[in-house]
């Protein structure tokens, strides 16, 4: 097996990669672009899976692993793709926030997860317990994703911000956890990629209801 | 023993959602749902009934248990379930008299308010914290659909609004799972068992209070989305504004108080972990903010079933804001509130969805004189709302009193007035609009007629069983609430 | 026995005094106003002869009216009789005080008032309804201002029974010099002034729809029902004279039971009722009538000074 | 065997019984609860109808009934009844106290509830074949039974629920005639601010249990000495809020007048009669019983906010011309007079004069009983007029005397007892207010002495403008000719409504006529309340009151009554000597020389009280506006419209502007939730964020 310490030192970089993923969904327009972006950085996920998984010897991680690079790699952005096909729409043309402003938001964003993160990393080495870096960077994940949500507004570009979230939260299953119980594992997986499906059929229905995928169009529920 | 009950209980709602899937017969539709329901309910009492007695509920692995408050809430879940399975046939059956609905949307119905339940069901009696996330995700994803039911331009942007918002809260609760079995792994002897509330509660004290504090933030806000505390209600009026009425119903007397379930879970976890304090002060905050802000939406309002949405944002602030307070005399009035606060959303939501058929609208300008066209209705509808809003003598004003005696006896002198004063103010909007509906002359005639018998007399005997709750507390409820109160307790 | 005797004597001089006396007052300020006007006026029992006149002649009753209006003349008289046994004249303490204080006898002038409103409004005529709406608004702060003026001269002497103020007063006259007594003085000139119908509150002379306020109301009365009226009003000013006579003026009231006694207390009371007639006759004939909206502007006046000298008595203390 | 409690235990459930049974047999013989429209399909209804009006009824009046006798044994044997209720609900044991306080108030409410009851009998004959009758009877029992226990509950639970049902009752009876839109306004409002009302009355028993650990009142007497007085003012505002809006003082009048009209005149009669009075029964059970001896300031404000409501109340009455709003503004102006002598004798008691509080306080609790008579009547008066005429605009009646005799002549005697004249009730309570108020010249403290003369002059104040209020009210509706068809074809109502008239107008002479017995009712109160010192009012030989603190000023009705009577009858005699047998002609009246005497000549209610408008003007800030319409030329008017309108200061510039700036303020923060999917994530977002840095 590997030293703790090697494996470690690649948990981080994969995590430090799969953040740069997010920051560069962030920074860009194209909606396939995005997808692309997703799958390469579920990818990523995958391989931080395997590492643990071999690492560690938590060799049900591998199904775990398996699962997201098939679901998340593979399967949601083909599902994706379909949908910018079919209601061909590729490029997002107005922002909440321009892409600069944005991009600062979620530097700022790192730095608060940063805050979060490390007292709590601190605390574990104090009490020399094995322990994996990157909590900051899962959190900065999550709070990514969540902001990719309030700044874009096409309908599918919400889809991979809450995906980027759900990303961040694997990455700190993963890297901090080793992964939960396997069935857990799989039923969230199957939650997940049901959250996807369903998510797309709303596309298809909002594209048909309201001409539009633009967010900014379901305005009519309000006080 | 336990494996078998469990499965049971969760294997006939799954089954006879699944079977409903491929049946095309209307009343093999309304008949399965019926039977599940109601033998799911029969089940949960007997369970109760057992919990009761002191056996122990836990299968051998120790993924799936049930204590009093499991059983507590699980009972709730499934009386509602089963009052709303007989509305809903009623109902249904006269939407598919005015072509609101069709077959096929009559087989989805049956086929997801099954699975409906039996996703709350899953979170209930899931020791493990990672099958109460499963559970709680599947019933956004269960429902989601059922809020797009009627697949309006409106019944969409709502339905897209809740999974959305639903989906991103329930992930940060799942960062919060992650973290509290982060926090467990090093104290727990199996990592399999970790994840399992049973034994998290057993090692609570050794657990690392800062990892826990920031496990229970990301659950407060999680399930506080599935629940609609303030600010993340924000879907909840959409939500139950466009589901059809009996799914109103159910996600606000059921639903509601799964995800409050979870996050009292959390809550009870934390208060052992951490020094005092903490999430009480969360919870009475964020209590309290949702009631404030339910205000001014139920004050003015055009749209019932979003004023009843947010009467539901209102209660489950009281809820909250009772548990924050910490004594064992605020649980009970909060555990009693959940069960106050179900009776009457279910009577309130039920019988606005008979005056949603009758007049075609829930715009609450155009009702009136619902008293001359639907008179059960409306006459339970008025008790309804004076039940809801607090009113001895039924049980809410029991709860609600009980909770406020708490909070003065804590010494939450301050909280505890803004919340006489929230509640007051909300009755304002509340008799306002229920006054303009119920009485007066209709302003058109109404042909359409009140709801069927039966489920009027089941409505009726909710009220009924709200204003005997107004005026005793039978013993074995109070036993029930009390084994409940101590589990709260830790 | 003795109690008996003088319970009796004493009452039916009251009662004699205030019936007999009252229109030779109306008489005295009659024909001082005539002289005042270089007129020579009728004689001062003239009066005498009106009410034995009204009282042989046959009445006119409106078809409209109803039997408010055929009980009113006794209800008024009645009342402002009782009222008669209640206010020291000439002897204090009268034998019946027990019966009523100042409050009794301010509402027992109400309920003459009542009921005269109300048979205005039987009449189901314009002047009637007139009447009595300017009567009761008008009352409404007369009454007031009346009880207040009372009410400063009887916490002066600790009762509000009038014979007992009365009594108590002639024994300390010293406190009467008190400067909210004076208050109370001009207060109650103003009430009599306006409560009994005089100028520069309401004419009783004329019946001009402009101005009147009594007559309006009691305009359909004819006959021995107007005899009723007018002697009650003629009562009415008497009583008040009496009142604010004895309260400002003990001296001379008869505090013992002996035919001495009463002779000069009967003889001091007729003086100090023909001063005030006089007095009256003099503020009739040297002001002009107010307009009926300014009256309540001089009412103001006298309810405001009364209040002062209550709340001065207060403050100040004896 | 039927030893005095256990009478008393009877009559407690007989009380209990006899509405519980109403409430539940009434119901289940009207054949159609929840019919659309309660047609009279022949006889069976007609005879369901009267099955449910004599049993409904009857069962209320045996209740009633009851209720009087289980007060009346309380006060006049001084035992008092006191029953613990299973403990069924988190809060212990509810129970019920029949002590002195709450017999009198238990007895007041029996009294004019049982009159009431008889007189429903014929008068929901009203609503036969129209309403649904057997919900009137549920109401109405429901009404009087939350009433009753309201004033004997011996447990702020119990009080709670009860005082709760209580308003909950009224809401649906104002609501009756819910077709109306002033009716659902009316009921809408009074809900709100009687809820509002019974928000403060829950602090006000939270803040009182903090100390005593129980909700029993009892545990508040013994434990209010440990109140930090910070807490106890807390509680009196509290007190004072929360009574006062269900009383109906001002500023917090603004329900009543459009609740009472509303509804049903029996209903009326008994909101006005007893149900405000609940609130009176509530601060002096705080006032006198919790918290006693507060300081003097509490009885200034209280006075304060007496002498408001009195003056304010009678003022608004007289610029009105519907009958029952005008009675209901009269109950402003009596809650405002029994409140004075609450606020007198609270002032005494800081003082610690309890001779002086004694005679204060019975001359309020004697008025809370007057008033229920007189103000009972006037309303059942106004029931049968309205019924008779199907109006209830005075202005379109007139001539009634003659139509309908009996009632025009109850009606007169109510209207002389509410104006205070003697010898009736209403006259007795207020002579004993003023001698209370007098009597705080005793007190040497500056700012007592000021605040006495000026209650003073204004209860005298009162008391004149009453009396011409109820002049127009009398004499309009009652007096001249019939101002519309209506008026002319009026018919005297059933038996069963005028003899409950004529009883409560015997009571109001009775009460007159025969105070001391009734003072001697009250001294147990008085005891109860403030210690032994019952001879601060002395009840002499022929029923003659005397105040020995104020020098022996007193008063003998009865006395004066034979002499009124013996003296009405002189001027008889004295015709008779003078004239001999009374001549008399009927006449028509000079009609300014037109051919006749036209009903509309006669002065209006709104004529009436012009010169009290001309003076008050500064309160009403009226304004009117006259359209003419002339035919052909300037001198021959075609039509006259005349448009009057008073201003309600406290709607104008407290009400409504706190209504519109809450809707406002509403509406603003309603932005909220805009629609907008990315606010709402922001907000999770926010909340997230704030959470995290509370956590560090």
């Amino acid at each position: 097996m590997f030293d703790a310490q090697s494996i470690n030192l690649s948990l981080e970089i994969l995590a430090v990669a799969i953040l740069v993923t997010a920051f560069l969904i962030v920074s860009s327009r194209s909606l396939l672009f995005y997808v692309r972006l997703f799958s390469v950085q579920s990818f990523l996920l995958g391989l931080v899976a395997v590492v643990v998984a071999t690492g560690f010897g938590e060799f049900h991680i591998l199904v775990a692993a398996v699962l997201t690079i098939g679901v998340k790699a593979i399967a949601i952005p083909y599902v994706l793709n379909k949908i910018i096909d079919r209601i061909k729409v590729h490029k997002e043309i107005e922002f909440n926030l321009n892409i600069t402003t944005s991009l600062l938001v979620c530097g700022l964003l790192v730095i608060l997860a940063d805050s979060v993160g490390k007292p709590i990393i601190d605390a574990q080495v104090m009490h020399a317990l094995p322990v994996s870096k990157v909590l900051p960077e899962s959190i900065a994940m999550m709070m990514i994703g969540l902001f990719i949500m309030l700044a874009r507004k096409q309908a599918v570009s919400q889809i991979v911000g809450l995906l980027t979230l759900e990303n961040g939260l694997f990455l700190s299953g993963l890297s901090i956890t080793y992964g939960m119980p396997l069935i857990v594992e799989i039923g969230i997986f199957f939650d997940i990629l049901v959250a996807a499906l369903i998510l797309g059929v709303f596309v298809f229905r909002i594209n048909e209801t309201f001409d539009t995928v633009s967010v900014d169009t379901l305005r009519r529920l309000k006080d | 023993m336990s494996t078998l009950y469990f499965s049971l209980l969760l294997g006939l709602p799954l089954l006879s959602g699944i079977l409903c899937a491929f049946l095309k017969r209307r009343t093999l539709l309304e008949a399965i749902t019926l039977f599940s329901t109601a033998l799911t309910f029969v089940g949960a009492l007997l369970l109760s009934a057992a919990v009761l007695r002191g056996t122990s509920l836990i299968t051998p692995k120790g993924w799936f248990f049930l204590d009093a408050l499991s059983a507590y809430i699980m009972l709730i879940v499934t009386g509602s379930a089963f009052v709303v399975s007989v509305y809903s046939i009623g109902y249904l059956r006269r939407q598919i008299v005015n072509r609101k609905v069709d077959a096929k949307m009559l087989r989805l119905y049956y086929m997801l308010l099954n699975i409906f339940l039996f996703t709350m069901l899953l979170v209930l009696i899931s020791n493990n914290l990672g099958f109460l996330w499963i559970g709680s995700e599947s019933t956004t994803l269960a429902t989601a659909f059922l809020v797009a039911y009627y697949e309006r331009e409106s019944s969409i942007e709502a339905a897209w609004k809740y999974v959305i918002i639903c989906s991103v809260g329930i992930g940060l609760a799942l960062f919060g799972i992650i973290l509290t079995y982060f926090s467990a792994l090093h104290v727990v002897s199996s990592q399999s068992t970790a994840l399992n509330w049973t034994s998290l509660i057993a090692v609570a004290n050794q657990l690392n209070p800062d990892i826990l504090k920031l496990a229970f933030v990301f659950a407060l806000v999680g399930f506080g989305t599935k629940a609609g505390l303030a600010p993340m209600h924000t879907w909840k009026p959409d939500a139950y504004g466009e589901a059809p009425a009996p799914i109103s119903a159910l996600m606000a007397a059921g639903l509601v108080n799964v995800a409050l379930y979870s996050l009292l879970r959390f809550y009870i976890l934390v208060n052992k972990a951490v020094a005092v304090g903490f999430a009480p002060t969360l919870f009475v905050i964020f209590g309290l903010l949702s009631m404030v802000i339910a205000v001014p939406f139920i004050l003015v309002q055009r749209d019932f079933k979003r004023l009843l949405a947010y009467s539901s944002v209102e209660h489950v602030g009281i809820i909250v804001f009772a548990f924050g307070l910490g004594t064992p005399l605020a649980y009970f009035g909060a555990l009693l509130h959940i069960l106050n606060n179900a009776l009457a959303k279910l009577v309130l939501f039920l019988t606005l969805g008979n005056v949603r058929l009758a007049y075609d609208s829930k715009i609450m300008r155009r009702v009136s004189g619902a008293i001359k066209v639907i008179p059960v209705s409306a006459t339970l509808l008025i008790v309804g709302v004076f039940a809801i809003t607090g009113w001895p003598p039924f049980g809410v004003f029991v709860s609600e009193f009980t909770i406020v005696t708490a909070g003065f006896a804590a010494g939450n002198i301050f909280p505890s007035l803004v919340f006489i004063g929230v509640v007051a103010t909300i009755f304002v909007g509340f008799i306002y609009y229920a006054t303009q509906m119920v009485f007066g002359e209709p302003h058109r005639r109404i042909d359409e007629g009140d709801g069927d018998a039966f489920s009027l007399i089941l409505i009726g005997a909710l009220v009924a069983i709200l204003f005997l709750l107004g005026i005793a507390i039978p013993s074995f409820l109070s036993n029930f609430i009390r084994q409940a109160v101590a589990i709260v307790q830790g | 026995m003795s109690e008996f005797v003088y319970t009796a004597v004493v009452s039916i001089l009251q009662l004699l005094v205030v019936l007999l006396l009252a229109p030779l007052a109306t008489g005295i300020i009659r024909k001082t106003k005539a002289r005042l006007q270089n007129r020579r006026g009728a004689s001062v029992v003239q009066p005498y002869y009106d009410l034995t006149k009204l009282f042989k002649k046959e009445v006119v009753l409106p078809s409209t009216a109803s039997w408010i209006f055929r009980f009113t003349p006794y209800i008024v008289f009645g009342s402002t009789l009782a009222i008669a046994l209640l206010v020291p004249t000439i002897a204090t303490p009268v034998p019946f005080h027990w019966i009523g204080d100042i409050i009794t006898v301010i509402y027992l002038f109400a309920v003459g008032r009542f009921f005269v409103a109300l048979a205005g409004l039987d009449t189901g005529t314009a002047f009637g309804g007139l009447g009595s709406s300017r009567e009761m608004s008008l009352a409404s702060i007369i009454e007031p201002a009346m009880m207040l003026a009372v009410f400063t001269v009887a916490v002066t002497a600790g009762s509000t029974d009038l014979s007992i103020i009365v009594s108590r007063l002639s024994f300390t006259p010293v406190s009467i010099i008190h400067p909210s007594h004076l208050l109370a003085f001009v207060g109650l000139f103003i009430v009599t002034i306006a409560e009994t119908g005089r100028i520069p509150v309401d004419n009783p002379a004329t019946h001009l729809e402009l101005t009147m306020i009594h007559e309006a109301m009691i305009l359909e009365y004819s006959g021995r029902y107007l005899a009723c009226i007018e002697w009650a009003s003629q009562m009415k000013l008497f009583v008040f004279m009496a009142l604010i006579a004895n309260m400002f003026m003990p001296l001379g009231i008869a505090t013992s039971f002996s035919f001495v006694a009463l002779a000069i207390g009967l003889g001091a009371f007729i003086v100090k009722v023909s001063i005030l007639a006089i007095l009256v006759a003099l503020v009739e004939s040297s002001n002009a009538k107010l307009r009926l909206f300014r009256v309540p502007e001089l009412l103001m006046v006298a309810f405001v000074l009364s209040l002062l000298a209550l709340i001065l008595y207060f403050i100040i203390g004896s | 065997m039927l030893d005095l409690p256990s009478l008393q235990f009877m009559a407690f459930h007989l009380l209990v019984g006899g509405y519980v049974l109403a409430i539940l047999i009434a119901p289940l013989r009207d054949r159609k609860p929840f019919s659309r429209t309660n047609t009279s399909e022949g006889n069976t209804s007609q005879q369901s109808f009267l099955f449910v009006r004599y049993f409904g009824f009857g069962a209320a009046l045996l209740a009633s009934l009851s209720g009087l006798f289980l007060s009346m044994s309380v006060l006049t044997t001084g035992s008092a009844l006191h029953l613990d209720l299973q403990q069924t609900l988190p809060f212990g044991s509810l129970s019920i106290n029949v002590d002195p306080l709450a017999a009198f108030f238990l007895g007041v409410i029996s009294l004019l509830g049982a009159v009431v009851s008889v007189y429903s009998f014929g008068y929901s004959g009203e609503y036969a074949g129209r309403k649904n009758l057997s919900l009137l009877v549920v109401l109405y029992n429901l009404f009087l039974l939350s009433m009753s226990i309201v004033v004997i509950a011996g447990n702020a639970v119990l009080f709670l629920i009860v005082w709760e049902l209580m308003s909950l009752t009224t809401f649906f009876l104002i609501n009756y005639e819910h077709e109306q839109r002033a009716s659902r306004k009316a009921a809408i409002l009074y809900i709100v601010m009687t809820h509002i009302g019974t928000a403060f009355l829950i602090v006000m028993f939270l803040l009182l249990a903090g100390t005593a650990h129980s909700f029993d009142f009892q545990s508040f007497r013994n434990s209010s000495a440990q109140l930090p007085s910070s807490i106890k003012t807390l509680i009196f505002f509290c007190a004072l809020i929360g009574f006062g809006i269900k009383s109906g003082v001002v500023p917090f009048h603004i329900w009543l007048p459009e609740a009472h009209p509303a509804a049903p005149s029996n209903v009326s009669a008994l909101m006005s009669g007893v149900m405000i009075k609940t609130g009176i029964y509530g601060m002096v059970r705080v006032y006198f019983d919790f918290l006693a001896p507060g300081p003097a300031w509490w009885g200034i404000v209280v006075l304060a906010v007496a002498v408001a409501s009195a003056v304010l109340g009678v003022l608004y009455a007289l610029m009105e011309h519907d009958l029952k709003r005008l009675l209901a503004f009269h109950s402003i102006e009596n809650i405002g007079i029994i409140l004075m002598g609450v606020g007198a004798a609270m002032i005494f008691m800081s003082y610690g004069n309890m001779p002086l509080a004694t005679v204060a306080l019975i001359a309020g609790l004697y008025h809370v009983l007057n008033h229920a008579m007189f103000k009972g009547l006037l309303f059942l008066g106004a029931g049968s007029v309205v019924s008779a005429t199907h109006t209830r605009n005075i202005e379109e009646l007139g001539g009634l005397v003659k139509k309908l005799p009996w009632t025009s002549a109850f009606f007169l005697i109510g209207a002389l007892a509410i104006s205070a004249l003697p010898p009736l009730n209403g006259f007795v309570s207020e002579w004993l207010t003023f001698q209370a108020l007098l009597l705080g010249f005793n007190i040497s403290d500056l700012s007592v002495r000021v605040a006495i003369p000026i209650a003073v002059a204004l209860l005298a104040l009162t008391g004149a403008l009453a009396a011409a209020c109820f002049v127009k009210a009398f004499g309009i509706t009652f007096l001249g000719l019939p101002r519309s068809s209506h008026a002319e074809h009026a018919h005297e109502p059933p038996r069963s409504m005028l003899v409950p008239m004529g009883v409560l107008a015997f009571a109001c002479i009775l009460l007159g006529v025969f105070p001391g017995s009734m003072i001697s009712i009250l001294t147990p109160v008085t005891t109860f309340l403030l210690g032994g010192s019952a001879s601060a009012l002395e009840v002499l030989n022929l029923g003659s009151l005397t105040i020995p603190q104020s020098g022996a000023g007193g008063v003998s009705p009865l006395t004066l009554v034979i002499f009124l009577v013996a003296l009405t009858v002189l001027p008889l005699v004295l015709g008779l000597l003078l004239g001999g047998k009374l001549q008399k002609r009927a006449a028509m009246v000079w009609a300014c020389g037109l051919e006749k005497v036209e009903p509309r000549m006669q002065y209006t209610a709104t004529g009436f009280s012009k010169p009290i408008r001309m003076i008050f003007s500064n309160i009403f800030h009226a304004t009117h506006e006259i359209e003419i319409s002339e035919a052909a030329s300037p001198f021959f008017k075609q039509q006259l419209r005349y448009e009057l309108e008073t201003e309600s200061v406290f709607e104008k510039y407290f009400y409504e502007p706190m209504r519109s700036g809450v809707v406002a303020a509403a509406k603003f923060i309603r932005r909220i939730q805009t629609g907008h999917l990315q606010s709402y994530l922001l907000y999770m977002f926010i909340a997230l964020i704030l959470l995290l840095m509370f956590a560090r």
